[in-house]
């Protein structure tokens, strides 16, 4: 690794102040999974690593008003462990489960997960099923929006330089609503997900109600599949409609091929993901 | 420089490292703990694997700094003059490990998991494994080693209850 | 920039070390279990006869204790690290390599390019293969120039700053394209196919016309990497008298020390290897590597200089598994006995023979696979391209004609409607049987190890 | 819709190298206590290769595993080996240290046939004992024989030997020829479960039956069987070391290049076949490489008789299957229709 200096703010303020001190010469650093393996490959030495792991603000996972407040520097294990998680959205906990190995999930935090914004993230498709918001705080204050609008690029989010992930919500109307996570990759361990999906729903009176649908590693962020969506929606449950879903998401993504998998592959993925996670979710609505 | 206040293995040591200095690194080379390894440095292979106050992760992964003013063991603090780990009691009686790379993070790993389930499934035991590749064994007569672990384990328990 | 300006620099400049604090004047950590005074030995070490013991491993306990010593876990004093730049460029003329720049870097204490070795080429069957690439760029993972430094990161750091300005060559992939007549040359010569084998046994075109059935098969198999958990990692160091010591991770140290004799023309008696356990090997660490330029940069600097492979190096530069490319034809008889067989077997070398031509060799016996066939030939060759260059690996060319030979065998039992357990039993080679090159063959228990495996399986009781 | 399937591996291999000359050499030296230190040239890669010599040094000279200490690895001290290549250790090393410890046994009968009043050849050493054959009541320590043998006779008992496999060169133009001197033989079969929607296969289970002459350390044979099924496992179905146009790897490290994890591995049920060869040391060959060759076979041959489609090249990822899989039907399709 090239030489850099290390600080560890003891607050999120003064982890902010060292972001609009260093300007684009530094880089924060939660659970370091991905972020220690960048500065091992980083060319030039940086200025300043921000060790944000051990800020309490960070942390927590809590039902409040708003719904289900899980802290950005939470880890993965921390989500497979936790029994408000468990109660309110399985579904994220099945997720969360798949992310690399013990270790990597004993690091990891969900909120580097989404910032580091990698298509094939795990906990993007869930949380934005369930319509996630989450609530970044910068030198200007805090701002609050959907997650699907946190993603803007292949790693690329919204946040400015001077901005940190605050914490990530799951609405209150969205607790309990019935949601399903699959992940394909090339092995049952440590897999990279070559497609993952993420469907919630209510079923009212047999028919779909507020399907969402969301696929990661099929285009440069995570995505939610509108078309599928509108297909379900109000619909009475058969067979056929879950299909037509199906097939409607693999028009909404736009997956690479590489020598992973192919775009057809992965297309195919989509539509047998979607399938089941929404058969699944059906499953968990009716039990 | 990073001063790094850090238990290992029961000690308390205080260290001054520059900041690019991964964990791994600080016990290999300045606390002379080889028994760490660098198989990938990337968080791919868990041969570095140690606790960091009793949670498994890639020493690899984490920089030193980020260790300060925590309780770190590695493979040489499990056992002590006195008495092995069951674990490296049924590895050795087992053959579990080949060439033996993988050991330190794979007998680690397993702590970790029976630390916490006691009576762990096989399916338990190879889901809290796969954060470790194996070239060698092909896992079988490690995950033998820690269920017959995880059997004395309890059969002390008993006795001595 | 310093350190004392990097921390300067910080609003919360870091609290000074408290000097009271007796953690701080305290050695390194040492390990407790160094001298257990629990005793744990196993009972079938003990026992005799020894033989078909459960004996522990000797080296059980030190694995488990986490102090097995594997290269890189020792140090010596003043010991330095080496790092070496790989090519990038499958396929180059080198028309000059700078390393001044390197060597005015930051800790830099000696570099070494291929032309300062003095015998810089090696190989097991031929010596095909520079140490450092000197004149031509065969695979993108040659080294083409070393560095040793004070710490591993200087040496890294100073690679980048080596110039190396290749003439491009074109480059050859495809192991049917280079048999080409026309193809790039890998190395000089007419013809990238630097190895032909053959097999013949008895009648084959009677055994043809002989049989009822005929059935051909095309498979092909890919390029695999040993991948043990330990990198190659080896540590020189010179004394007084002129003699080197490697401790390396190499696991065949005799001829390794012969191989190392040559490359650096010394006399056999002024080397010693010494190696520990081996981190992992499955024919990767069957060679000397980057050892004779870790002795050169040792003499050059005076110092111990270790190098450990990083995973990449690992990966672009060791051999690896060779790709197959396998043709079958086969004649039956209706009842399923195998009246004849053909097989092509184009194996691509890459860029390098290494143990090519044994696996070679044990492809074109071996692909038969257990049977009697008394009409048989193989016809077999070794192909050179511009990639990783391929070698020992555990099996020696035999998991590939195992796929193919198993597969083709399925294939016809299936047309023929046999059992495949039954036309195995029925083809089996048995006590006496003749082999593909005419040995005949003792203590054969294929037959007994098909009923084993497919008893304990259930084969015929197993229902979808 | 997952589908399940069977199928069979099975494989001849060679131990040692193919006609060249592979030598190696070994030291036994029985010390004053009965113990005893095998030096070797070969070097422990995991296979526990040590812990066999030991055991073959033992077993000639009728002490323990334990009572042997070996030394290896250094070429300055030990003598010449081929080294831990071609799954040769136990066949061509084992014949060396056999040999040797029988030399040094040699001495200890020649030392100890005149106290127990017999021709040396009546001897045999067993139980850490020398005693005669059939009538062990007569017998002396080891211990006692090895003490005397250094410092009343001034004999040390130490043993060196060499072996080297007899081969006969192969004919360039026909390959006849006899180029190893023994084989080992194996059969794995395979179960397996293919998901139809998406290529995907799951290895259930698998049972292996190998051939290695005497098992020396049982132990140590079945963990070389299921490591070398796990290498298996990667080479049919997930290994691949993949290059772009211009050369350069394209997955040249341990996130892309994808191998077994423990998740990955079937459960196993481990055979060794009985066998003894006359020419291998207590009738051992070997065992190290045999173990991964036959698995790519089986799990394959398992994939075919589950789903019908044949995969010819590996590895044998998920979507190769899955092409597959789609393309059979579209012919079984076509075939229908124009039967109809």
């Amino acid at each position: 690794m090239k030489p850099f200096d290390f600080f560890q703010p003891q607050s999120t303020d003064a982890a902010i102040a060292e972001l609009v001190a260093y300007g684009p010469n530094v880089k924060i650093l939660a659970g370091g999974t991905d972020a220690v393996v960048d500065l091992k490959h980083t060319p030039d030495s940086l200025g300043l690593v921000v060790d944000i792991s051990r800020l309490d603000d960070l942390k927590g996972i809590s039902l409040t008003d708003a719904g289900l407040r899980i802290g950005a520097g939470v880890t993965h294990t921390d989500i497979v462990t936790n029994l408000l998680i468990a109660e309110h959205a399985p579904a994220l906990v099945d997720a969360a489960r798949t992310i690399g190995a013990v270790q990597t999930r004993n690091l990891g935090t969900l909120g580097g997960n989404l910032v580091t914004c990698m298509p094939a993230m795990d906990s993007g498709p869930t949380l934005i099923a369930l319509e996630a918001e989450v609530t970044i705080v910068g030198c200007s204050g805090k701002r609050t929006i959907p997650l699907g609008e946190f993603f803007i690029g292949y790693r690329k989010t919204v946040l400015a330089k001077d901005e940190l992930l605050l914490e990530i919500v799951i609405p209150k109307l969205n607790l309990g609503k019935p949601a399903s996570f699959i992940k394909f990759g090339l092995r049952k361990g440590q897999a990279l997900a070559l497609v993952n999906a993420a469907s919630a729903l209510w079923v009212e009176n047999g028919r779909f109600k507020d399907a969402r649908i969301s696929l990661g590693a099929v285009a440069p962020v995570v995505i939610r599949a509108p078309k599928a969506e509108a297909v379900l929606e109000g619909q009475a449950i058969s067979k056929e409609r879950i299909d037509e879903a199906a097939k409607a998401a693999v028009t909404e993504a736009n997956p690479i091929d590489d020598f992973r998998a192919s775009r057809k592959y992965r297309s195919n993925l989509i539509e047998v993901g979607v399938r089941r996670t929404l058969t699944a979710a059906i499953d968990v609505a009716s039990n | 420089m990073v001063d790094i206040t850090i238990t290992v293995n029961g000690e308390k040591r205080i260290t001054s490292v520059p900041p690019e200095t991964t964990l791994l690194k600080l016990l290999r080379e300045k606390l002379n703990l080889t028994g760490a390894k660098l198989g990938c440095d990337a968080g791919d292979c868990g041969a570095c694997t140690v606790l960091v106050d009793g949670v498994a992760v890639n020493a690899c992964l984490m920089l030193a700094g980020q260790a300060n003013q925590r309780e770190v063991l590695t493979i040489e603090g499990l056992a002590d003059s006195q008495k092995f780990h069951p674990l490296q009691k049924a590895f050795e009686e087992l053959g579990s490990l080949q060439c033996g790379f993988c050991g330190p993070g794979i007998i680690l790993s397993a702590k970790y998991l029976i630390d916490a389930h006691p009576n762990p499934s096989v399916e338990d035991i190879r889901k809290a494994l796969s954060g470790n590749l194996c070239r060698c064994t092909g896992y079988t007569k490690i995950i033998e080693g820690v269920a017959a672990a995880c059997r004395k384990i309890a059969g002390a328990t008993d006795k001595a209850a | 920039m310093d350190d004392k300006a990097r921390v300067g620099e910080r609003k919360t400049a870091p609290k000074s070390l408290p000097a009271t604090d007796e953690a701080l004047r305290l050695p390194a950590v040492t390990k407790k279990a160094m001298f257990p005074l629990e005793t744990i030995t196993a009972k079938p070490r003990e026992q005799t006869p020894s033989v078909g013991q459960r004996a522990t491993r000797h080296d059980g306990r030190l694995h488990g204790l986490g102090q097995t010593k594997y290269i890189d876990d020792m140090s010596f004093p003043g010991m330095i690290h080496a790092k070496i730049k790989r090519a990038g460029v499958a396929h180059a003329r080198i028309k000059s390599i700078d390393v001044s720049e390197a060597e005015r870097m930051p800790g830099v204490m000696a570099t070494l390019v291929g032309k300062e070795i003095p015998v810089n080429r090696f190989g097991p069957t031929y010596q095909d293969q520079p140490l450092l690439a000197d004149d031509i760029v065969r695979h993108a993972g040659d080294g083409v120039a070393a560095v040793a430094a004070v710490t591993e990161q200087q040496a890294l750091d100073a690679l980048e700053k080596i110039r190396v300005e290749y003439q491009p060559l074109a480059p050859i992939f495809d192991p049917l394209e280079a048999m080409h007549e026309d193809a790039p040359k890998v190395h000089m010569g007419h013809s990238n196919i630097y190895s032909s084998k053959t097999v013949n046994k008895g009648d084959v075109e009677k055994g043809f016309a002989d049989s009822d059935y005929t059935f051909e098969g095309t498979f092909s198999t890919q390029m695999v990497e040993q991948a043990s958990l330990e990198p190659h990692a080896a540590i020189a160091e010179w004394d007084p008298n002129e003699r080197v010591t490697l401790h390396s991770s190499l696991g065949r140290i005799t001829l390794g020390r012969a191989d190392l004799a040559r490359v650096l023309v010394m006399p056999i008696n002024r080397i010693r290897i010494v190696a520990t356990v081996v981190g992992g090997n499955f024919g990767g660490k069957n060679e000397i590597t980057h050892e004779p330029i870790l002795a050169l940069l040792a003499k050059k600097t005076g110092r111990p200089v270790k190098g450990v492979y990083s995973r990449e190096d690992e990966f672009i530069s060791s051999t690896t598994r060779h790709p197959f490319i396998m043709k079958y034809k086969t004649g039956m008889s209706k009842e399923g006995k195998i009246m004849a067989r053909t097989v092509r077997l184009i194996c691509d070398g890459g860029a390098y023979c290494s143990w090519s031509d044994t696996t070679l060799s044990k492809a074109c016996i071996l692909s038969a696979g257990p049977y009697n066939i008394d009409n048989l030939r193989v016809e077999a060759c070794a192909v050179y391209t511009n990639k990783t260059m391929t070698g020992a690996m555990r099996g020696f060319g035999a998991p590939q004609v195992c796929f193919a030979y198993e597969s083709h065998m399925d294939d016809m039992a299936k047309e023929l409607g046999i059992d495949p357990l039954e036309i195995r039993l029925i083809n089996a080679f048995r006590e006496g049987s003749l082999s593909p090159t005419g040995q005949v063959l003792e203590s054969v228990v294929i037959k007994d190890s098909l009923l084993m495996a497919t008893e304990r399986f259930g084969w015929k009781e197993w229902k979808k | 819709m997952k589908h399940r399937g069977k199928g069979i591996g099975c494989m001849w291999y060679p131990i040692g190298f193919t006609v060249a000359a592979n030598p190696s050499a070994a030291t036994v030296k029985v010390n004053e206590d009965g113990t005893a230190t095998l030096v070797t040239g070969t070097v422990e890669g995991g296979q526990g290769s040590l812990t066999v010599l030991g055991q073959i040094a033992a077993e000639e000279l009728g002490i323990s595993t334990n009572d042997v200490h070996v030394v290896s690895a250094d070429t300055d001290t030990t003598p010449m080996d081929t080294g831990a290549i071609a799954s040769r250790t136990t066949y061509v090393t084992g014949n060396a240290v056999q040999l040797a410890a029988a030399k040094a046994k040699e001495i200890l009968f020649e030392i100890a046939a005149p106290i127990l009043d017999v021709k040396p050849d009546q001897l045999v050493a067993a139980g850490r004992k020398i005693q005669v054959k059939n009538f062990p009541q007569r017998s002396l320590a080891i211990a006692d024989v090895a003490l005397q043998a250094q410092f009343v006779h001034g004999r040390p008992p130490i043993g060196t030997a060499s072996y080297n496999p007899p081969t006969v060169d192969m004919d360039p133009e026909t390959g006849q020829g006899q180029p190893f001197s023994t084989y080992v033989y194996a059969t794995q079969v395979a179960e397996v479960e293919v998901d139809d929607e998406t290529g995907e296969i799951d290895v259930i289970y698998m049972s292996a039956a190998h051939d290695c002459g005497t098992a020396i350390n049982p132990m140590l044979v079945e963990g070389q069987i299921q490591g070398g099924i796990a290498m298996g496992i990667g080479f049919a179905m997930q290994e691949e070391m993949l290059f772009d146009g211009n050369g350069l790897q394209i997955n040249p490290n341990l996130s892309n290049y994808i191998m077994p994890t423990s998740l990955d591995m079937p459960d196993l049920d481990i055979d060794i076949v009985e066998n003894f060869d006359p020419t291998g040391p207590f009738g051992a060959k070997g065992v190290g490489e045999p173990t991964a060759v036959p698995t790519a076979a089986a799990i394959l041959n398992a994939v075919h008789d589950a789903v019908g489609v044949r995969i010819t090249s590996l590895p044998a990822t998920a979507e190769k299957i899955l092409r597959a899989i789609k393309q059979d039907r579209i012919a079984g399709q076509k075939e229908l229709s124009t039967a109809g």
